[in-house]
């Protein structure tokens, strides 16, 4: 007990590594394991052909059987490793099966047909990585095109959503004003809201405003977070309020306190609503999935889907382009993350 | 208390093209504000900064909450309100129409009654799972380690994988042939199929869950951990306290307010679980994990009759319970300012 | 010319009345300071001047202009905190040319005003810096630059000071005292540091409890407290406050016996009245001379000066001030005598009454 | 110049396919453009109905529930230069995309038919010595040989079915079910039914079938065994005709698999026929141009190229009736396509009735969610035909109020 | 007995060295002050004491037993926190009876020890209340008092007072005073507060760098600095300390100018030196006699004592502390003559020599 206590308490870290050091350093080991494990899984996976995907036992890299050319045999053959009976091993193209045998070829001398029982072979394998799964699918759409409207929709989004949400969680955080609290109560009940309940009642509002098939119609109605505000609001409320009025000695406008002192201020906050709006507009996918029906406005998510179908969902491809998507976001975090502690310790609502 | 700029500082620097950008577009902001402010007076400015936001709002989500609140009283399936019948109550009388609240199988609504007491299960065993984990990892982490940055965006980046990657990847490698499996039969063990097995299926719910969201609840919790004065550590030290003594009388009560913050925010984020595990189990085996607002969104989307009034009326029901949450969590964090 | 005129100013936080009517006028370049316990309404009475409150009832002038509904920004005062509030994050530059910016002042006028302030305040080296990386002195003058610059009509000061550790402090008073003399400005300075009070002020005004107890120049109130209070508060260690007696005739009694040459007056005859003595006005004297006899409690040797503490009969607590070193230890016995020409009395509504006694003059 | 815009989801090549021939169609009308909008099948199920419902949508969609969506759908007859030809060619499906009551309107044509019907992996049941039964088999007698197989060879999977309604019903036809009456109204639970449910939840339970598919997965939600087939898992596979062209790529000559007909009930042979169709949308601006593109694309010389590149057994009898040729497919999938195309023949008219009925997709949603909580072990397979019943009748009844 | 021993401590933080080799002995029941600049490692010092700091190298014993690797909790010291360090979430009750309860004391005699301390200072009252709801003073006297509970050998104070406002600071002083006269402790007290250390102390302990500069009795301290860095250090306002030289016949000369009657000796005699002189030992004299005359640059008048800022030839800087008021203004020229018997000489390694003059004793 004492011990667990420890690996929780402890706070020297001079001298030597006591027991629970090692504790808590393994306890990271699983975790970095556990962590990064499934991913990295996902990105190796998305490197197997559809044949290697489903296989069991799983390989962890991607392999693929190796083929042959063999003289005399117009198509590549499938190389497998055979036990002969005189105990050696060899390596054997296959020319084709029939039942639960065999005919092979030795590539070396391909004039002789050996029968071999197809339990008795073993593939041949090599690492391969199946770039196809990556390049395929974006070559058979407009990537590009998909891209800027992913783009699009996500660098804007989050601009507005950081610039209005601001303005409000300044109003929220710096005056006394009246109807305050009932402006906060609005924040915090619709904070709870989940957006898949009120998904038809906005698509309405959406058509009635007539902004189907425009990328505005993802852009718009996500841009007001409550999230976002109460965020904002609980990081600004730590700012000294000294500064604000030391600005207004400064005969600064409302609108200068707003942009000169405490949007700056604010910046571990923003940069951490930031990233959430970037994650949320870039991953948004059952919104665009019903507002968006012209593959000109389709973003990227959509169109990546587009490989689940009715009776088959073609997963090479799927978990290829799910890698991709997770590009930009893997971005954006190593460029933030260090803001995040900050930004989020301080709204850590104090 | 200091102002969060040394954090802020370093970045200037880099994005000192954008800083210039935006001085410009203050400047361009700025003879308009400040017309509309000798105009409204400084005391009216608030509105001013709220009206953007709240303009936005308004449109897409109070707006849609009271078009869904139309929805609950009407039936049929057309989807402008205008050409709904009326039907009363009709829809809440139908999902709250149970032999005993306690026995889902006893409702005529079943598979909604099912999702509340799944969505309850989930949420306690989340809650639980999820303190402990986070608490674990942010004690470690508030130790003097080695490379703590690194651990931390460990911790957090599952934190920015979308709910539907989260639960490919994990389905990826609990389905009968992953790589959990291979694992377990080379280890000597049998296959286990998880999504077979109901408390398989929520443990594993409530695990990816936990996996996705803690690191955003372990830095929540470092940060009131590193709020900790030092001097309180070498004081209790002095005290001869002993380390389990010093975790239960002097960490834990001092680190409450956070812990309170999170149990609320998992609690909330609970309710509203859907996605991750809906991608993950498919609600699945029998309706073992499925969630109320996987039955909203089916009723609502995924079954033939696209049956709005049903689901509206159980997202009404949905949206007082979380309300309820709401003003809990007020009264906890007005008393705590108090 | 930029005086201020305070009529009548009252401020309530909702039921609480923090300014009870303060009256004052200040000239144009004359440096007063704001003195009184903590909570008495110093600050808030700063920030009425400054703006950033709104007042209950009375009025603010400044250059004979009413300026009670002006908000902060449209004064054209200038405030330093006791925080300093220097913006995080922008050079000590952009900080002192921010308000230059905010009131439309053209580019190049800027930057030579913002100059020139830097070296009349020795910052031009770390004009470029954020105040982050500056030192406590650095950033208290950082946060009168930004004052200065603006060339306000009036500078107020909420305990620009006392973040600073004490040699810090002694250095930054001097350095004000030098820069009123060389810009010369009105300035108004909040602080509870009596040396602060004593050696910057031309008039310190003493707030008690949301009301003006006295306004005076330094040295008339140390040597002539209006009342108790004032008495109490200005002097460090703080004045010997002795309950006493007037007896028939009029003269003092102290403990039941007279204190031979102290009249006070008939018309107090009978009256309880407090005796003040300050510290360094009590000595040690032949025992026949003596005003009392006191035994020493405790001593605290500062090497340049000694503090007994002392007590006697009747509940009778002193405190005595001794130059140099001084060879007494506790438990002695010891006669006193207080410096007839310092006392002080006051009645039992803390007024002080005169003595009948010589004018004093400095040494 | 006009242009139409497609909605398009794809399981396969067929999108390329597609938007190869519309290239080719463009060439040949210059007044038309067609923007090929690939869509995930969920945008399919999910989304288009409410656009549909709110004037919104596309000019011409590929769908699978053509009852459900039949009021939104155009009517091309008045526009087609031969309508004779086309309701010749697409007849009995054609009923399948209208509104009841309607016996003239013709929506759209059939890019695939499709047809239930098992695979069985050939190699396993050689390895275990057993001979596979013959083509008028019945289940039970297929259930049995199938758990001999299974346990002599190990494998977890003797009878994979998948979790589908359509599939179920597949079987449900065989045993007799008929799910709707002569008038139209439902009848849901019959014996024929029963009698499929409790096939279902006995071979479960005597481990014929593995809990993995039916027990797994909550509601409506489909669940294949694909994987576990190309694994060599699973012994026989009923499925359908569209994992013809899956299989011949990721199974490859691991085992040899084979498409036998449909196992038989008391009732019949029959598999399930469905399929997709690609239908015109009553919002569109441009009627004409729709049908133009339409008839042209079922066209039996562009349909049959259609087919024969995807992989597709054919939803054009004419076409059918003359074959189509798979030049890509490998021998085992070439043969799997020939079972299939002759499986056509044997479906039963009640199963045609069925997929047409308006209110199918309900009954399915039902029928499968119900029977998987018996499955699992939640409910009783009584407690489930109550709740069958009741779930359809709620529904349609929500269906039929109108203002 | 509860002495204490430290023999010659080292502390690194890696390359730098914080303590470069200490060596002192504490004797049980001594009140000894550890004062120095900032930086100069007292508080480190503390800590190792403390056990809250591992050693680089030495060796510390307390009661002649070695303690250097025994941690914090088990010395059986008590440590009062500059901050306090009080444990926020429990009753000032609780916070006192920590300790014990972690010791396995039994709850009645918990009871009857907090009590008891909780009387003597004065905290009965607020047994219940949390630390929030304290003042600074009282604060501190819980800090104090959870000290006390335990009865520790030896009592560890960093900068206890330093949060504390003036009044506040010389009143708990005091009190700290009388709580050692009282239970008679060791306590070992780090300050950088002159007041503190001269009137607390029984021996003050000045620490530079990391070293001890000089170990002895303040009054010891405050006349016979051993050192410049002491002599600096020790008193406020700071000795004056003026560049001068030693004549052929080991006469002193200040500003090329001998001064009369200090004759540090001949064996200094061509070399520099420092002439050190304390404010109240400057006096204002006749012209004739004068050592030197100075211009006034700055006069601050405190009421009871005035100190004058002044610059004469040579770059002279003198601050000159004079009793009362006094009717002198900036500028003024002033004849000022050191007192002889206080004057003293530092050679130029910034050590003490001796005068050869009579010997002082306090006055
Ligand atoms: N916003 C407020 N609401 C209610 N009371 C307030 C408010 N601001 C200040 N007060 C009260 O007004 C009184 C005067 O406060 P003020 O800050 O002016 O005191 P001060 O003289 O500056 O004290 P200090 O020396 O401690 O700074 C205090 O009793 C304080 O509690
Ligand atoms: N953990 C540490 N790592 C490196 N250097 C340190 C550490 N702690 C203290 N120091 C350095 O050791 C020196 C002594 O520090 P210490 O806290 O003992 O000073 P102090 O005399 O108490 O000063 P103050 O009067 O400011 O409290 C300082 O220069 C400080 O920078
Ligand atoms: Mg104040
Ligand atoms: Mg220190």
């Amino acid at each position: 007990m004492t011990g667990i206590a420890r690996l929780f308490t402890a706070r020297r870290g001079v001298g030597r590594l006591h027991w629970t050091d090692w504790v808590s350093y393994a306890f990271l080991a699983v975790a970095v394991v556990l962590m990064f494990g499934p991913v990295l899984w996902l990105v190796l996976s998305s490197f197997k052909t559809p044949a290697a995907l489903l296989e069991f036992p799983p390989t962890l890299a991607p392999v693929a059987q190796k083929e042959v050319r063999v003289e005399g045999y117009p198509q590549p053959l499938p190389l497998f490793s055979v036990p002969m009976e005189d105990g050696t091993v060899r390596q054997l193209a296959q020319v084709r099966r029939v039942g639960i045998i065999a005919q092979m070829v030795d590539p070396a001398s391909p004039a002789a047909t050996v029968r071999v029982p197809v339990d008795k072979r073993t593939p041949v394998r090599e690492v391969a990585f199946a770039f196809e799964n990556y390049i395929e699918p974006l070559a058979k759409f407009d990537f590009l095109r998909f891209l800027g409207n992913s783009l699009f929709v996500t660098v804007v989004a989050t601009l507005i959503t950081l610039v209005i949400n601001s303005m409000a969680a300044y109003a929220l955080s710096v005056y006394e004003f009246k109807g305050k609290s009932l402006a906060m109560l609005g924040v915090i009940g619709t904070l709870m809201i989940p957006i898949t309940i009120i998904l038809v009642p906005v698509y309405l509002v959406v058509t009635e405003m007539g902004l189907v098939n425009s990328l505005w119609a993802v852009i718009l109605p996500g841009a007001a977070t409550p999230t976002g505000v109460f965020l904002l609001r609980q990081y600004m409320l730590t700012i000294p309020r000294d500064l604000i009025e030391a600005a207004r000695m400064d005969k600064a406008s409302e609108w200068r306190i707003y942009a000169r002192i405490v949007m700056p201020l604010s910046l571990p906050a923003l940069a951490v609503l930031a990233i959430f709006s970037i994650m949320w507009r870039w991953n948004d996918f059952l919104w665009p999935l019903a507002v968006l029906t012209k593959s000109e406005v389709h973003t990227l998510q959509i169109a990546l889907n587009a490989f689940q179908g009715e009776l088959q969902t073609q997963w090479h491809y799927l978990l290829a382009m799910t890698v991709v998507t997770l590009a930009p976001v893997a971005i954006v975090f190593a460029f933030l993350q260090r803001f995040i502690t900050t930004g989020i310790a301080n709204t850590g609502m104090k | 208390m200091t102002s969060p700029a040394p954090s802020a500082a370093p970045v200037r620097a880099r994005f000192a093209p954008f800083e210039r950008l935006g001085l410009a577009l203050v400047r361009l902001f700025d003879p308009p504000m400040r017309a509309v402010q000798r105009l409204v007076g400084v005391g009216r400015m608030p509105y001013v900064f709220l009206l953007p936001n709240a303009l936005f709002f308004g449109v897409f989500v109070f707006l849609p909450i009271g078009i869904n609140i139309v929805f609950s009283v009407t039936g049929g399936t057309a989807l402008f309100p205008s050409q709904r019948p009326y039907v009363g109550g009709q829809q809440y009388a139908y999902l709250l129409d149970c032999g005993s609240y306690l026995e889902p199988a006893t409702c005529r609504e079943d598979h909604f009654w099912r999702g509340v007491a799944n969505t309850l299960k989930f949420t306690i065993f989340q809650m639980i799972a999820m303190v402990l984990f986070s608490l674990a990892a942010a004690l470690v982490l508030n130790r003097p380690i080695r490379g703590r940055g690194f651990f931390r965006a460990v911790f957090f980046f599952p934190v920015l994988l979308s709910p539907v990657v989260v639960a490919l990847i994990w389905k990826w490698i609990l389905q009968r042939d992953g790589l959990l499996n291979a694992v377990l039969t080379t280890a000597g063990g049998e296959k286990i199929l998880f999504f077979v097995d109901p408390g398989w299926a929520m443990f594993w719910s409530v695990f990816v869950s936990v996996w996705a969201h803690m690191g955003f609840y372990t830095l929540i919790l470092l940060a009131g951990l590193q709020a900790i004065p030092r001097d309180i550590y070498e004081a209790a030290e002095m005290d001869g306290t002993r380390p389990w003594r010093t975790l239960v009388r002097i960490t834990l009560p001092l680190l409450w307010p956070n812990l309170l913050v999170v149990l609320v925010l998992v609690l909330i984020r609970s309710v509203q679980v859907f996605d991750e595990v809906f991608v993950l189990t498919g609600g699945g085996p029998g309706t073992a994990t499925m969630m109320i607002v996987q039955y909203i969104y089916t009723t609502a989307f995924a079954n033939q009759v696209q049956n709005f009034g049903l689901a509206a009326a159980a997202s009404v029901l949905l949206g007082l319970v979380l309300f309820g949450l709401t003003l809990l969590q007020l009264y906890f964090t007005r008393r705590k300012a108090a | 010319m930029a005086g201020l005129e305070l009529r009548a100013i009252r401020k309530d936080y909702g039921p609480v009345a923090v300014l009870k009517g303060v009256d004052l006028s200040i000239a144009d370049g004359e440096f007063v300071v704001f003195v009184g316990p903590s909570g008495c309404g110093k600050s808030t009475l700063l920030r009425v001047i400054a703006g950033l409150e709104t007042v209950t009832g009375g009025a603010v002038t400044i250059d004979g202009q009413d300026v009670t509904r002006v908000p902060a920004s449209d004064r054209g005062l200038a405030m330093v905190f006791q925080s300093y509030a220097l913006y995080p994050h922008m050079s000590v530059y952009d900080n002192m040319a921010f308000a230059l910016e905010n009131m439309g002042v053209a580019k190049p006028e800027i930057d030579a005003r913002v100059r020139r302030a830097a070296a009349m305040l020795r910052l031009t080296d770390y004009l470029a810096r954020k105040p982050g990386a500056l030192s406590g002195g650095q950033r208290q003058r950082v946060a009168i630059g930004r004052a200065i610059v603006r060339d306000p009509k009036i500078f107020l000061f909420d305990e620009p000071l006392s973040n600073l550790d004490a040699e810090l402090r002694v250095a930054t008073r001097k350095e004000l005292a030098a820069l009123h003399a060389e810009i010369g400005g009105t300035m108004i300075y909040v602080t509870h540091d009596q040396v602060e009070a004593m050696t910057l002020a031309d008039r310190i005004v003493v707030l008690n409890g949301g009301r003006i107890e006295q306004v005076g120049r330094p040295l008339d109130l140390y040597n002539e407290p209006a009342n108790l209070f004032v008495a109490g508060f200005i002097g460090s260690p703080r004045m010997n406050l002795l309950p006493a007696g007037v007896d028939a005739v009029g003269a003092l009694t102290l403990a039941g016996r007279a204190l031979a040459g102290v009249t006070p007056g008939a018309q107090l005859a009978g009256e309880a009245v407090t005796l003040g003595v300050r510290p360094e006005h009590v000595g040690l004297c032949a025992a026949p001379e003596a005003d009392a006899t006191v035994a020493v409690d405790l001593v605290e040797q500062l090497g340049g000066e000694t503090f007994l503490y002392a007590s006697g009969q009747a509940d009778l607590k002193l405190t005595i001030r001794l130059d140099g070193q001084v060879g007494v230890g506790r438990g002695d016995i010891l006669p006193v005598r207080f410096d007839r020409a310092r006392l002080h009395v006051f009645d039992a509504a803390g007024r002080a009454r005169p003595l009948g006694l010589a004018p004093r003059s400095p040494a | 110049q006009t242009t139409l815009r497609m909605m398009w989801y794809s399981d396969g090549n067929e999108g390329e396919v597609m938007a190869d021939l519309l290239k080719r169609f463009e060439d040949k009308n210059k007044d038309i453009k067609v923007v090929l909008d690939n869509a995930p099948f969920k945008a399919i199920t999910e989304t288009l109905p409410v656009q549909l419902a709110s004037g919104q949508g596309p000019d011409i969609a590929r769908i699978t529930d053509m009852g459900g969506l039949a009021p939104f759908l155009l009517d091309l007859r008045p526009h087609l230069k031969d309508a004779a030809t086309f309701e010749k060619n697409y007849g009995p499906f054609l009923e399948w995309m209208r509104v009841p009551g309607n016996t003239t309107a013709i929506p759209g044509y059939m890019t695939q038919l499709t047809v239930t019907g098992p695979f069985v992996n050939k190699t396993l049941f050689e390895q275990a010595g057993v001979p596979m039964p013959g083509p008028k088999a019945t289940w039970e007698e297929w259930a049995k040989a199938l758990k001999t197989v299974a346990d002599k060879v190990k494998a977890p999977f003797p009878l994979a079915l998948d979790r589908s309604g359509h599939r179920f019903f597949g079987l449900a036809v065989s045993q007799g079910a008929k799910v709707v009456d002569a008038k139209g109204e439902p009848a849901v639970v019959d014996e024929g039914f029963k009698r499929a449910a409790q096939l279902i939840v006995d071979w479960h339970k005597s481990g014929v079938m593995s809990k993995e598919l039916w027990g797994s997965v909550s509601g409506a939600a489909y669940r294949g065994a694909n994987e576990e087939f190309k694994n060599a898992q699973v012994v026989m596979y009923v499925s359908g005709s569209w994992q013809i062209a899956q299989f011949d790529k990721t199974v490859g000559d691991a085992f040899d698999w084979v498409a036998v007909p449909t196992p038989c009930g008391p009732a019949n042979c029959s598999g399930m026929p469905g399929g997709a169709g690609l239908v015109g949308i009553k919002a569109t601006k441009n009627p004409a141009e729709v049908a133009r593109l339409l008839e042209w694309l079922a066209s039996d010389e562009v349909v049959s190229e259609f087919y024969s590149r995807t992989l597709f057994v054919p939803g054009n009898l004419s076409v059918a009736k003359k074959g189509v040729a798979y030049p890509s497919a490998k021998p085992q999938a070439a043969a799997a396509l020939k079972v299939f195309g002759e499986a056509v023949a044997a479906i039963d008219p009640a199963a045609y009735k069925i997929q047409g009925w308006t209110n199918s997709r309900i009954v399915f949603n039902a029928a499968i969610s119900r029977i998987g909580q018996a499955v699992s072990g939640e409910t009783t397979l009584d407690e489930a035909y109550k709740r069958i019943e009741s779930d359809v009748a709620q529904q349609i009844a929500e269906r039929a109020k109108k203002q």
